[in-house]
């Protein structure tokens, strides 16, 4: 079991470190929330992976509630990580978008044109 | 005893002094109460400019800013260095305190 | 005199805040400062209760033998973490209505109070 | 000159204070803990509490927490009057 | 309606919270379930308004549930590590060719909608900036655009069928 | 401030209840775990929070009301200070503990040394937790909503009563 | 077992139950609401002095929060206290009934003063309470921590107040500054009491001052805590705040908001006299307060001759009003580890000062209440703008003249009773330091001749035509103070024996201030 744990925190430990790597390597605001937001949520399973799975074996072996307690409560934090994450990097997009900062080296943006043509048809 | 109050090398009390207060007041208006007093009529609380005519009420009050004028003109040297420190910013506010603060620190440290 | 980096942490965030409210001259930026100051206060709280290997103070399936940290320093600055936030809620809103009366943020421009 | 002197508060200041928590106990090792003793063996049997801190918290400086929940609602009335609609009450 | 079910859903999840609190009941002790039930009033008197807006209960339904289940540890999974991979890839090798496309997945409800725009920002690689309120198209900012105009395929593979059977 | 997209404000509608729940457990718990009232009540005040920057002023209005947050404020305040008044009258002194080994509501006597817990202990501790969790908030959504507004009318200059800048030459 | 022995608490805890339930409250009527928080004042008022009975009768009264006895400070079988008390000994007692008094006064007054029109009255009844609580507590507590706390809650309740008046950027502005400077006060106050806490691992003043042992640690806390209380107090070069504050705050409030920082006049009394003592330096803290003292004095009363707005000039009266107190306990302090010295004028300067806290709570209170009135009706502080109100407000007249004798140092007013003694014993200290203090009291008699002249004397210009009295409730307010102001001018005997007299004593006593709460010799 040990082993399980200490693959799955490592895996986590990677792509996290990952997620800070893509933080300097990208040039804007849109590809830094991919490597920002995206690569730590999925390290952030992974080292919570490595928690339960630590949970329940001592739980299984001990005995003691407290560790299927820290289980329970790692998973309801997990959940909650994979719903909220998402949504904070989309409002996080959403707003820089609005606040017109446009992608760098974009091939093409079709939300902004839409949206000028959007405020053509309004103005007419 | 109620009404002393000793300070190290003397006492005061109120009362004595109301009471030679009231002591003097009578005598001095004993004294001098029976001058005649002029009549009172409005035409006598007309100022007379020489000829002019009265200016506005309003303008005739000291400003309360020309009050003490030769005061502050005397001590005009005071009053810049005064203004100099009162900034109104509120950086400076925060920099008198520290330095006030790390003045003590030194005399209280070395000292 | 042992110098450890903890001290050297706290003495650095007071150093910071008193350096942001002295020198910089807008007004959120003084209010982040006056917030670095109090986490300065609370972590010189926390850091003084701690104790080499201690547990938090709390009986609930406790780890065995082990020795607990002090427990006051932890009320003290759950204190004063309030005590924070209430400052900061009221500074941002008077903030706000400075901003709306002069237009501006700088300091040296809200100065109507001087003399 | 004046920026001197600033820079000057700052690191006197910064100085003065390392000094003083040079002086204080080592890190991790407190001076004396009688106090501290005396709650973390006291609390269970006193207050019926399993957490130290919030029997410190609501029974032994009980009355710091009322000061703290009073602040906490003097910065609400704060606000709420700073932002208080005009002309009504 | 919406109460009481919201009710249910906070004193299930206060449950799970306290887990194995007592042995009175189960894994329960019985102050605990009065809490529960309390706390579970309290977050519908609070929340409740909004947790079933538009009032649909279809997904009371359990086939749906263990249909999410299979989703979220099937496709979605793989679909993930996949695409974290080739992030990973870009960051160090730095080939990029970012773009923001729009796709039209003909998904009706709100919860669809949202539910696929998650699995897609989930997915590294696909970030949803906006939607559009009215017509529920996404636009997507894609790290490596392919080929241009983007086909649903390329950006989020089988989501959307698996969305359609489970939120509507 | 405009509601935000779709997206947000389903998540933040289908989630919103868990952060009043949580808030709630940490509340109640607070005698035996980490927490306690300011804690939980923060909590709390940030699913309000939630509401307000998911559905804008409406849907936070209509979840938590605004013009019931002043007297649940009070009401928590008035429930800590009474409850350390009946200090004074039930018991012994100002914040007494008079309910704690006493049997009956949140009287139950403790084990010494490390135990699992028991709910019922502890005496006025977690009645004072739950009115403070209450005093908190309510104090922190009524300075989220006061911000909230406050801002907006401050832009639109609803706030105040103009009057003309007077020339002050001190 | 009697409720009387609650009242150490109830001083407390009565304004704060009030403030808490008036929200509820302000739905049932208007008058309801006022009604309970002038109620509240005058109930703590009572409790203070059935606790001031009490201390005359036995010595410190000490109240310990959720003990098995409220009288026994120590858990029994052990040598040091754990919970918080109250420690309530003559000094804060006097404290105490000062600002009590001072805050029911604001109350009566905002009655009219406050208009409903211009909203937010249920709170700023509220704050006004908390205000008043924050500094109660600060004055009877006898716990580090909670004194840090209770500063907080007078500190950001005055914040509040004195933005009341938001359509005037100046107070906005006024609030924002005190804000500032105050929250970093308050910090290092926090900072300094945390440095105590690791060396003694206690929070009762008395026990940390039982075993202070003098160190860098010890000094450096010292330094915090008397600047930052001093910043507090508004002695200069730190008083940029107290005029801006002073002066744009709404009359009622900052007639309290001197009894505020009087309270963190009375922390620096308090800390630098039973908390560290003689075992500190005490020549060096005597220096520092008198140096203090007369810095203020002198600055601000020559900052307070070329102001033109009313408020803001007798707000550097307060300064300088302060200046007097420090100098007088400050004379004190310096010669405490002197038993000659102390008896022979050390006690009289330091019953000076403090008879002067008093007085000046109650004159510079009617004065700022008396500008208030002008305000009330003339809404403006601007003293070019008035003119020949004698004739128009005659209540006001008379109270002003009442407040601006006592300020000045005037017989038979309770001013001069104070200023004597502090000028007669601070002249065997040191000569220069009295002269100094003469000169200043001249400057202040200049200072509001200048007031006199031009907000009362002269014709009656344009915009005082129609100016009426003002209401009954602020005649009542500036009467009760105007009362005491004469009734301590003509019995100040009784005063000093009762009230100042024993605080001075309580005060230099450090050892009786210890014992009351660890019992038993150092």
């Amino acid at each position: 079991m040990g082993a399980i744990i200490w693959i799955a925190a490592i895996i986590g430990v990677t792509f996290n470190a990952l997620g800070s790597v893509a933080l300097l390597r990208f040039p804007d605001v849109y590809t830094r929330l991919h490597g920002a937001t995206k690569a730590t949520t999925f390290g952030s399973i992974f080292t919570t992976l490595a928690v339960i799975v630590y949970g329940f074996v001592r739980w299984y072996y001990d005995g003691n509630p407290k560790y299927v307690i820290l289980a329970v409560h790692a998973i309801v934090a997990v959940v909650f990580v994979l719903i909220t994450n998402p949504v904070s990097a989309h409002a996080i997009a959403r707003a820089a978008h609005r606040s017109e900062i446009m992608p760098v080296r974009a091939v093409v943006d079709e939300l902004f044109n839409d949206n000028l043509a959007k405020k053509r048809g309004g103005t007419k | 005893m109620w009404t002393y109050i000793f300070t190290g090398s003397g006492f005061w009390n109120p009362i004595w002094w109301l009471a030679s207060f009231v002591i003097v007041a009578i005598f001095v208006y004993s004294f001098f109460g029976s001058e005649v007093k002029a009549k009172y009529s409005p035409d006598k609380v007309k100022p007379f400019l020489s000829g002019w005519d009265e200016v506005n009420k309003d303008a005739m009050q000291v400003k309360a800013s020309n009050i003490y004028w030769g005061f502050t003109k005397a001590m005009s040297g005071y009053y810049r260095f005064l203004d100099r420190c009162h900034t109104g910013i509120i950086n400076d506010y925060v920099v008198w305190f520290m330095a006030v603060m790390v003045i003590t620190f030194i005399a209280f440290i070395t000292a | 005199m042992f110098y450890d980096i903890h001290y050297v942490t706290i003495v650095f965030l007071i150093a910071l805040g008193i350096y942001a409210v002295m020198f910089q001259h807008n007004l959120i930026k003084i209010a982040i400062g006056i917030d670095i100051l109090e986490s300065g206060a609370n972590l010189l709280l926390i850091v003084l209760g701690y104790r080499n290997g201690g547990v938090a103070p709390i009986f609930t399936m406790a780890p065995q033998g082990k020795s607990m940290v002090l427990p006051t320093p932890q009320a003290l600055t759950l204190t004063a973490i309030v005590i924070g936030l209430a400052t900061t809620a009221l500074m941002l809103s008077l903030i706000v209505m400075l901003y709306r009366h002069y237009g501006t943020l700088d300091t040296r421009e809200i100065r109507r109070l001087r003399g | 000159m004046k920026l001197g002197v600033k820079i000057a508060i700052v690191l006197l200041l910064f100085s003065f204070l390392l000094m003083g928590l040079g002086f204080m106990h080592k890190y991790g090792v407190p001076l004396k803990s009688d106090m501290d003793d005396y709650f973390i063996n006291h609390a269970q049997k006193e207050t019926a509490t399993n957490n130290v801190v919030t029997s410190i918290v609501f029974d032994y400086r009980g009355f710091d927490t009322l000061g703290e929940a009073s602040v906490l609602f003097t910065a609400v009335l704060g606000v709420v009057m700073i932002f208080r609609e005009a002309g009504k009450k | 309606m919406p109460f009481i079910l919201t009710s249910i859903v906070g004193f299930l999840a206060y449950l799970v919270l306290t887990f194995p609190s007592g042995s009175t009941l189960g894994y329960w002790s019985k102050p605990e379930i009065g809490f529960g039930i309390a706390a579970g009033v309290i977050a519908a008197a609070i929340g409740g308004r909004l947790f079933c807006y538009y009032k649909n209960y279809r997904m009371l339904n359990p086939v749906r549930w263990v249909l999410f289940l299979i989703y979220a540890f099937g496709p979605f999974f793989i679909a993930m590590a996949k695409a974290n991979i080739d992030v990973a890839m870009r960051v160090f090798t730095g080939k990029i060719n970012p773009a923001i496309v729009k796709i039209s997945p003909n998904l009706k409800t709100d919860l669809g909608i949202t539910m696929l725009a998650n699995s897609i920002t989930l997915t590294p690689g696909t970030l949803t900036v906006d939607i559009d309120e009215d017509t529920n198209e996404l636009y997507i900012h894609w790290i490596y655009a392919k080929e241009l105009p983007a086909k649903i395929e390329d950006i989020c593979g089988t989501f959307p069928e698996w969305v359609r059977r489970i939120a509507e | 401030m405009k509601p935000m997209s779709k997206i947000v404000r389903t998540v933040a509608a289908s989630i919103g209840w868990f952060v009043f729940v949580f808030g709630i457990y940490v509340i109640v718990h607070g005698h035996l775990t980490p927490g306690g009232g300011f804690q939980g009540g923060a909590v709390m005040a940030t699913g309000v929070a939630l509401l307000i920057v998911a559905y804008g002023g409406w849907g936070a209005e209509r979840c938590v009301g605004k013009e019931r947050l002043p007297v649940f404020e009070s009401a928590g305040l008035l429930t800590f200070i009474i409850l350390a008044f009946g200090g004074a009258c039930l018991g012994i002194t100002f914040f007494f503990n008079f309910l704690a080994n006493k049997g009956g509501l949140f009287g139950d006597k403790l084990p010494l040394g490390i135990n699992p817990g028991i709910f019922n202990s502890a005496g006025v501790i977690p009645l004072m937790n739950m009115g403070v969790g209450m005093e908190v908030l309510a104090g922190i959504s009524l300075i989220l909503f006061a911000m909230f507004y406050g801002t907006k009318r401050v832009r639109e200059g609803r706030c105040l009563v103009d009057n003309e800048e007077k020339e002050e030459d001190v | 077992m009697s409720w009387t022995e609650h009242a150490p608490i109830l001083i407390i805890a009565a304004p704060l139950l009030v403030s808490f339930a008036i929200p509820l409250l302000e739905k049932i009527d208007y008058r309801v609401r006022n009604a309970a928080a002038v109620l509240s004042l005058a109930f703590s008022v009572w409790m203070v002095l059935i606790v001031l009975h009490k201390i005359w009768g036995s010595g410190p009264v000490v109240y310990v929060f959720g003990a098995k006895s409220a009288f026994l400070p120590l858990p029994s079988g052990f040598k040091f206290p754990v919970r918080i008390m109250l420690e309530i000994d003559n000094m804060s007692a006097f404290m105490a009934l000062s600002g009590s008094i001072a805050a029911m006064v604001g109350v009566i007054y905002s009655w009219a003063f406050v208009r409903e029109e211009e909203g937010g009255l249920g709170k700023y009844y509220s704050l006004f309470l908390l205000m008043a609580v924050g500094m109660l507590g600060m004055e009877l507590t006898g716990d580090a921590f909670n004194f840090f706390v209770f500063l907080e809650i007078a500190s950001i309740a005055s914040f509040g107040l004195i933005a009341y008046r938001r359509e005037d950027p100046a107070s906005i502005e006024a609030s924002f500054k005190y804000m500032i400077v105050s929250t970093i006060g308050a910090i290092f106050v926090l900072v300094a009491i945390g440095f105590l806490y690791g060396r003694y691992d206690a929070l009762n003043m008395a026990y940390i001052a039982k075993h202070m042992r003098i160190g860098i640690v010890e000094r450096i806390a010292f330094v915090l805590l008397m600047v930052s209380l001093a910043m507090k107090a508004g002695a200069v070069p730190m008083h940029m705040w107290v005029s801006d504050a002073y002066g744009r705050a709404p009359a009622a409030v900052t007639a309290t908001l001197v009894s505020v920082s009087q309270a963190s006049l009375y922390g620096l009394f308090r800390v630098m006299f039973s908390m560290f003592g003689v075992t500190m330096n005490n020549h060096f803290g005597g220096w520092m307060l008198i140096i203090f003292g007369l810095l203020s004095m002198f600055i601000g009363v020559t900052m307070a001759i070329v102001q033109k707005d009313i408020k803001r000039l007798m707000a550097y009266h307060a300064i300088s009003q302060t200046g007097y107190m420090l100098l007088g306990v400050g004379v004190g302090l310096a010669v405490l580890d002197n038993p000659v010295a102390l008896r022979s004028y050390g006690l009289a300067a330091m019953t000076g000062g403090i008879f002067h806290i008093m007085n000046h709570a109650m004159y510079k209170g009617l004065l700022f209440l008396t500008a208030g009135a002008i305000f009330y009706r003339l809404r403006t502080f601007n003293l070019n703008e008035m003119g020949g109100l004698a004739r128009k407000m005659k209540y006001t007249t008379i109270y002003f003249i009442i407040g601006a004798a006592a300020i000045a140092g005037l017989p038979p007013f309770n001013g001069f009773a104070s200023k004597l003694m502090i000028y007669e014993s601070v002249y065997k200290f040191n000569p220069l330091l009295s002269v100094v203090a003469m000169v200043v009291s001249i400057l202040t008699l200049a200072s509001f001749v200048k007031v006199f002249h031009s907000a009362f004397l002269g014709p009656e210009i344009s915009k005082t035509r129609d100016v009426r009295e003002v209401p009954k409730s602020m005649v009542i307010g500036m009467g009760i103070m105007a009362v005491i102001c004469i009734l301590f001018g003509l019995f100040p005997g009784m005063v000093v024996k009762y009230l100042a007299g024993p605080a001075a004593v309580s005060l230099a006593n450090q050892t009786g201030y210890i014992s009351s709460v660890i019992g038993g010799g150092m």
